[in-house]
């Protein structure tokens, strides 16, 4: 629609006067601000750019949300041009591929677009921002934990479940997690194989499957991905392995009751990831708004969750994850 | 024999003919009624993302003349972007390594070849076969890494503009190779070969062509072709992964059928193909640009797809229903 | 039953305009005509195939409406169409049964009670075919064969054969007109096509003649002579039939030693000179069709040497083959002489669309040109050159490729079948051009299936015998009596 | 003879199998030989519908959206009407595959539109209506109810209930193509269209019913495909159409159609499924995977072409006299 020319105009030479912040700058009403996750139809995603849309409404501004139906790098790449060309106020992105959507958000941000990136960062050179859902060593530290909780004090056997190959964010968990095996305190554990299942339900299915009949004395699942981690324990629910082996990792509660009821799974883990689109879209606003640019120290408000602070190469922390399990479970709807 | 027109009106009515109005229609449509879609900008973006589909249809539009398919194509994208990742790796210099991929494309199109028309085993089959085989080596290759540190001034080039104009890099390369592949298709004896292998393969053999060499060159030519895209794919995104272009294959085949190239063979025009190709991408650039979601845009192609085939049968069918009744009313009086 | 004034177009060409006869029990009924003149598609509106643009079929003295093949045939009518039509992927037995395969108490098929009754009327047609093997890889003979089986088998009150005999050879004609006698006598309406007149005296009563799509006469066969029946079938009275013109032949052109291709043919030699025309007989099955697509090179061969002017050729390669100028007329010419989609000018240049290429282009000028003196100069009935081939009528089709081949120049010209389905006149003319190519010099390699053909038009005969050359005969020595002799089996002393 | 193209994919499955189980004998454990078999179930339901659409010479390639738009159907109703018979979602699975069916058939046989091109289309669009139906939204297995769920791991005479459908589909499937009149006028239809107009086939009546029963099938397995995992969001089933061809093809039903066999095609999907657990069981490098596959297809594919010459040079040599 071409009823927003004017906003346009505004928000464009405000950004372009203040090159330097302007704490007490107001947040403007009526920017335009479009999420981008790595893919639509993905509950998860869509817990998160709910938190956004949220946000948006608070700020009087226009949500939009758009994305391609499969999670790869190059249907993104459609999409951010597309934003470019409807003159957004800001992108608020989940990366793919760290460098394939690298040439267009800077094409965006060419054109006065401030790219905010969650989820998944894009190469730091090509974004504004970068929400991050809680610190790398941080999951991964608590990921490592959880399994040894599960596997009992005598260890043994564990096997990671994740989702694709290249995902950057498991990828960087895994990482964390197989360097804290390395420590004494996890001297019991063995980590015996990382499974992909492509965030694909089936293929996460399946996979679970063959981890188990490859490694019989395998005691803990980790998976660090929501899709992954609700195949495992929907596989072990109904399969003679329940109660012996044990599932763990990051997932939705929504998607995980069942299983925590029915004693599949005892503990997981997650950050509230509305809250993840909910902070993006304050960033997003809060720099289009010339109250802050990126730079480390930076501070701003981010309505219900408080103030935050930008952190090295443009990064803000959400906070550290919440644990769940069946006491506190209920508690939660997402 | 003299009589022409007839045959001239035919061809006004053809299915090529056809997309290729209403691709103009939809374009000059879309720039007066969709904001921002008339910009130079956005005809930069929309060229960029015909490049791939464009390119690899120009081969596959041959081999479907021949009644044959290759649906292993976005594969072998993937597998040459592998490559050339791995290979940057290596520390080879892009120099060597373009031409290289376009070359492991071609070895891709000799596996299909060879298969295909030395075994005599069918495409669909086979090309199912080494769409999961290539797109396995891809990540073998390259596993679950990406590579993006590629030179600047040739990832550049693939998203740049002539001069900084309107007009994008890739376009000369888009139209060299359409009018060779034009010209090489309707205007060669190689070409008519073509439509005869398609149309009737034995008669094309006793006619003293050679079916089966003909067919594998093919195969080749589209590997190449698939290795190319990959290498413009890979430099696009600067980023060379094992999963790019993944699902690629059916665009390109819906795009080519589209386009009034009869999946049996025998049939179908390039021009036709090129229009197909326009049509598909301007619509869904300008659908995008209007906000109507992928989902909706899955709707849009399919349907398309379904009516390119759906709509010049019924009007032949209605023409000849009102022909017969015009000779029945005459009889009758 | 009855054709009552029915007429059909398609697109501008009026096929058949307003032809009437009446089809008797117990009487065999001929319809004859040029090519073109619009018989086949009457026996497909008589089967359902086509809807008539105006009049009327009865059957019983009623007016009948086919919505399709499956209506014809619950009417009673029984169709052996002009192209066979038969399933490759099923058993011959299956073939035969399609529809009316016999049922167990479950509905279910009872495989033993069909392949039975395949046997029964393949005993009947004298034919040694298994009924479990597929159809895939019949001969053209054998394909019709079973045809003709399924036909027989459908019971039928009517059955209408377009150029069932096409194919065949005289032994296996005379056989299949003993069962359509005895048909005839149980009471069954026969409608018979042929462009063979001796096959229309021996079995037919009545006789109705077309010409360009309209209704000449229906009359009794035996108040016509044959002669009268061409001159209303042409409008005119024709030239002799086989006008051989004496010639000097020249040197060698091609020769052929001991070639072998094992299950097809074993050591065959002959050799042929310029200005000669040799003629391959022998019955159905022979591979005389083997034996000359091995040497044009579309088939491979086993053993032995192809030379053409002392030349040898590059094995299974017919580039090489056309190289050395050969050109080979193929029996089949749905499957191998014509590519039915494209239009008559493509298929009359793609041989030699190298030749008419300009700086490796083609344009259509050229092309055009080329198609049309040769189309012209064979009396080509045809519409726009633009047209596909495949809306031609069957001897206009065999006429394109007789004229796609002669375009390229030929120095050793081979025709499989050259006259099969086509009309009198046009046959005298191929035989005249035959003649007339010879008499300049072209060696002319002949396999035909019609003795008088043969006999006519060669100056030399070899006859070959499942797979093997049994005798090769002078133009003196050959009699009908000599040749089938050798044809069958008893080999005669030259 | 016709029994060694079948044979052949026996063979195969028992050299893998084998192969397999002396790595890991676990691979012949009770459990395990169930996931296979569970895993087999909805690919061999669709496998028995796509063989019989290939064998009239078409093809169906919208199985995978028929799939999942019915699975998205059937577990949304199911959610919301907790109390409703397994049959009525198996039915009403089957009702939603038959009526897409119905479209792709009508289109192919009266729109004279070639089935490649009428089902690619259809495979975008019944995805894009289930994705705008669905848009993010999930159910999940809590919001199912417990009969429909369990359904899946329930046994009749320790077999469970979706391997037993698959055997019924499968079973009555081959019988119907082998024993039927109107299997063997799909067989003719596939092997020379045009013969089978002038035979007097109902060939619009038969393709149509081809159609449906692959729409019908590909929404029965969506309700299978629901019971079984539980969890259904609008892209179940996301590019199931090339594994349903590769069983097929695998399976020694001929591409051009005319010949192949139901249980042969279902025995390539099991070939398939096996394939893919082998691969897991064995250890092979995630990264290897895909590309096995692929090779192995390829290689099934050669197999079977070289049965095929074998038959064709006997038959050669049964009729030669020389
Ligand atoms: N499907 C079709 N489309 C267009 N024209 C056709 C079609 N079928 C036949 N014709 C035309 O109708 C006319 C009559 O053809 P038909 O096949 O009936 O001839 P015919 O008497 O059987 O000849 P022949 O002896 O050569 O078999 C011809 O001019 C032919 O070109
Ligand atoms: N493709 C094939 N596969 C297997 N056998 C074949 C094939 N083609 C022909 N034959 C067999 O080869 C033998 C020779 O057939 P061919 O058709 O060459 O005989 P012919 O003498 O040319 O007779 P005509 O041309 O009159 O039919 C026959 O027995 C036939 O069944
Ligand atoms: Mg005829
Ligand atoms: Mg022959």
């Amino acid at each position: 629609g071409g009823t927003t020319k004017d906003s346009n105009t505004n928000s464009g030479s405000g950004t372009q006067a203040s090159a330097a912040a302007d704490p007490n700058a107001a947040l403007k009403e009526g920017l335009k601000i479009a999420f981008l996750p790595k893919q639509l139809n993905n509950p998860y995603s869509d817990v998160e750019t709910g938190g956004g849309k949220v946000a948006v409404g608070e700020l009087k501004g226009e949500y939009k949300l758009v994305g391609p139906n499969d999670a790869s790098a190059s249907s993104q790449v459609s999409y951010i041009n597309t934003l470019i060309q409807q003159q957004q106020d800001v992108i608020v992105v989940a990366a793919n591929d760290p460098n394939a959507v690298c040439p267009s958000l800077n094409q965006a941000r060419a054109a006065k677009i401030k790219v905010i990136t969650f989820d998944s960062d894009a190469s730091k050179d090509c974004r504004d921002a970068f929400i991050n859902q809680a610190t790398t060593q941080g999951i991964g530290e608590s990921l490592a934990k959880m399994a040894l909780e599960q596997a009992g004090s005598d260890g043994g056997e564990i096997a990671v479940l994740s989702a694709t190959p290249n995902a950057t964010n498991q990828n960087s968990w895994i990482e964390v997690m197989k360097k804290e095996l390395e420590k004494p305190d996890y001297a019991k554990l063995k980590l015996v194989k990382v499974a992909y299942g492509n965030d694909d339900d089936q293929k996460s299915f399946q996979e679970a499957q063959g981890l188990l009949q490859s490694y019989p004395n395998l005691k803990v699942i980790v998976a660090p991905t929501t899709v992954g981690i609700a195949a495992a324990a929907r596989y072990i629910s109904s399969s003679s392995y329940k109660g012996k082996v044990a599932v763990t990792g990051l997932g939705l509660p929504n998607q995980m009751r069942e299983y925590v009821k029915d004693n599949t799974v005892t503990k997981f883990a997650l950050w509230n990831p509305a809250d993840i689109g909910y902070l993006a879209a304050y960033a997003g606003a809060a720099m289009a708004s010339g109250q802050i640019t990126g730079a480390e120290g930076e501070k701003f408000k981010a309505g219900k969750l408080g103030e935050y602070t930008i952190g090295a190469n443009g990064e803000i922390v959400l906070g550290p994850p919440t644990e769940f399990t069946k006491e506190n479970i209920d508690q939660f709807n997402f | 024999m003299s009589d022409t027109r007839p045959a001239w009106r035919s061809r006004l009515t053809g299915w090529d003919t056809i997309i290729a109005v209403l691709t103009v229609l939809v374009l000059i449509i879309a720039s007066f009624s969709v904001e921002n879609f008339g910009t130079s900008r956005n005809f930069t973006f929309m060229v960029l993302d015909l490049l791939p589909i464009i390119l690899i249809a120009l081969p596959m539009t041959m081999i479907i003349v021949t009644g044959e398919i290759d649906l292993s194509v976005a594969s072998t994208l993937g597998l040459t972007s592998s490559m050339m990742g791995w290979l940057w790796n290596q520390g080879l210099s892009i120099e060597t390594i373009i031409p290289l991929c376009v070359v492991i494309g071609a070895i891709c199109g000799v596996v299909n070849g060879f298969l295909i028309t030395g075994l005599g085993l069918p495409s669909l089959a086979v090309t199912i076969g080494t769409l999961a085989l290539y797109r396995g080596l891809a990540f073998v290759v390259l596993g679950d890494g990406a590579v993006a540190d590629f030179p600047w001034n040739y990832t550049g080039w693939v998203t740049g503009t002539i001069g900084d104009g309107a007009v994008p890099n890739v376009l000369i390369l888009i139209v060299a190779l359409a009018v060779i592949f034009g010209i090489v298709q309707h205007a060669t004896p190689f070409g008519r070969s073509l439509y005869a292998i398609g149309a009737n393969a034995q008669a094309a053999h006793f006619s003293g062509i050679r079916v089966a060499r003909t067919k594998f060159w093919l195969y080749v030519v589209s590997g190449a072709v698939a290795g190319l895209v990959g290498v413009l794919w890979t430099l696009r995104y600067s980023s060379a992964r094992a999963d790019n272009g993944a699902g690629l294959e059916l665009a390109v085949v819906a795009a080519v059928l589209l386009g009034g190239v009869s999946i049996f063979g025998g049939k179908g025009s390039l021009p036709g193909v090129l229009a197909g190709v326009v049509l598909l991408t301007a619509l869904q650039n300008a659908l995008r640009l209007e906000d109507v979601s992928g989902q909706a845009l899955n709707i849009v192609t399919g349907s398309l797809l379904v009516l390119s085939v759906l709509l010049p049968n019924i009007t032949t069918a209605v023409r000849g229903n009102w022909h017969r009744r015009k000779l029945r009313q005459a009889a009758a009086r | 039953m009855e054709v009552r004034n029915v007429s059909k177009s398609f697109g501008a060409v009026a096929a058949v305009q307003g032809v009437s006869f009446p089809l008797h029990p117990g009487e065999a009924h001929a319809l004859v005509g040029e090519n073109g003149a619009g018989k086949s598609t009457i026996v497909k509106m008589l089967a359902g195939v086509h809807r008539p643009d105006t009049g009327t079929l009865r059957v019983d003295g009623s007016d009948v409406d086919f919505s399709g093949p499956a209506d014809a045939k619950a009417a009673g009518i029984a169709v052996i169409y002009q192209e066979p039509t038969l399933f490759p992927d099923l058993s011959v037995a299956e073939n035969i049964a399609m529809g009316n395969q016999p049922l167990t108490r479950l509905r279910q098929i009872d495989r033993k009670q069909m392949h039975a009754n395949a046997e029964r009327l393949f005993r009947r047609l004298g034919v040694p075919l298994d009924p479990t093997r597929p159809a895939r890889g019949l001969s053209i003979a054998d394909q019709q064969l079973v045809e003709i089986a399924k036909a027989l088998s459908a019971e039928a009150r009517v059955l209408i054969m377009d150029e069932p005999t096409a194919a065949l050879s005289a032994v296996e004609v005379e056989r299949l007109f003993a069962v359509v006698r005895s048909l005839r006598d149980e009471g069954a309406a026969i409608m018979f096509i042929s462009h063979r007149f001796e096959e229309i005296t021996a079995l037919c009563q009545r006789v109705t003649i077309m010409r360009d799509g309209r209704h000449v006469a229906t009359e009794m066969v035996a108040d016509l002579s044959v002669d009268d029946m061409i001159r209303r079938m042409v409008g005119r009275d024709l030239s002799a039939l086989f006008p051989k013109q004496e010639v000097e032949p020249g040197e060698v052109v091609l020769e052929v030693e001991g070639l072998s291709r094992e299950g097809v043919f074993r050591d065959i030699s002959f050799s042929v000179r310029a200005g000669e025309i040799v003629a391959l007989a022998g019955l159905v099955g022979a591979g005389r069709s083997e034996v000359m697509q091995a040497v044009f090179g579309v088939d491979p061969y086993d053993s032995g040497t192809v030379k053409v002017h002392g030349r040898r050729l590059k094995r299974n390669e017919p580039r090489a083959a056309m190289a050395a100028g050969m050109a080979l007329v193929p029996e089949d010419r749905r499957q191998q002489g014509l590519v039915m989609d494209l239009s008559i000018e493509r298929n009359v240049t793609l041989p030699r669309a190298r030749k008419l290429a300009r700086l490796g282009l083609l344009f259509g000028g050229t092309e055009r040109e080329a198609a049309e003196t040769w189309t012209r100069r064979l009396q080509t009935k045809l519409g726009r050159l633009s047209d596909a081939v495949g809306t031609l009528s069957g001897g206009n089709q065999q006429k394109v490729v007789l004229a796609k081949w002669l375009a390229t120049g030929p120095k050793l010209l081979i025709v499989d079948e050259p006259t099969r389905g086509i009309d009198v006149g046009t046959k005298a003319e191929v035989h005249r051009l035959m003649s007339s190519l010879a008499a300049d010099g072209l060696a002319v390699v002949m396999v035909s299936s019609e003795l008088p053909e043969v006999l006519g038009m060669a100056d030399r005969i070899i006859v070959l015998r499942e797979g093997r050359v049994t005798a090769e005969l002078t133009r003196g020595e050959a009699t009908e009596e000599s040749v089938m002799y050798a044809a069958m089996g008893q080999e005669v002393a030259v | 003879m016709l029994k060694t193209r079948e044979l052949g994919i026996v063979l195969a499955l028992a050299i893998l199998v084998a192969y397999t189980a002396i790595d890991n004998p676990r691979f012949l454990s009770g459990q395990s030989i169930r996931d296979n078999l569970l895993n087999t179930a909805i690919l061999a339901v669709m496998a028995t519908g796509q063989a019989v659409v290939v064998i009239t010479r078409n093809i169906d390639l919208s199985v995978g959206s028929v799939l999942g738009l019915s699975a998205f159907t059937v577990a949304t109703m199911m959610s919301n009407n907790q109390d409703l018979p397994m049959i009525v979602a198996i039915l009403a699975g089957l009702a939603v595959g038959a009526v897409a069916g119905l479209l792709n058939g009508v289109l192919v046989r009266y729109g004279k539109v070639p089935a490649l091109v009428v089902t690619l289309g259809t495979l975008y669009i019944y995805r894009g209506i289930t994705y705008s139906w669905a848009g993010g939204s999930q159910v999940n297995a809590d919001e199912l109810p417990r009969h429909f769920l369990t359904f899946a791991n329930d046994n009749l005479l320790g077999i469970p209930w979706l391997v037993l459908i698959a055997l019924i589909v499968v079973g009555a499937g081959s019988l119907m193509m082998r024993n039927y009149r109107v299997g063997r006028e799909l067989y003719a239809m596939g092997s020379s269209p045009a013969a089978a107009e002038l035979a007097g086939i109902k060939v619009a009546r038969n393709l149509l019913g081809a159609f449906v029963l692959s729409g019908a099938l590909a929404g029965l397995a969506g309700v299978l495909y629901a019971a079984r995992f539980g969890t259904v969001d609008a892209a179940a089933g996301n590019g199931y159409e090339l594994n349903v061809v590769a069983a097929v093809v695998v399976g020694g039903v001929a591409v051009f159609g005319g010949s192949g066999t139901v249980w042969g095609a279902a025995l390539g999907a099991l070939l398939l499924t096996v394939i893919g657990s082998a691969l897991a069981v064995l250890d092979i490098n995630q990264f290897w995977q895909q590309a096995i596959v692929g090779a192995l297809i390829i290689l099934a594919i050669c197999a079977d072409r070289l049965v095929a010459v074998r038959i064709g040079r006997s038959l050669r040599k049964r009729d030669a006299h020389v």
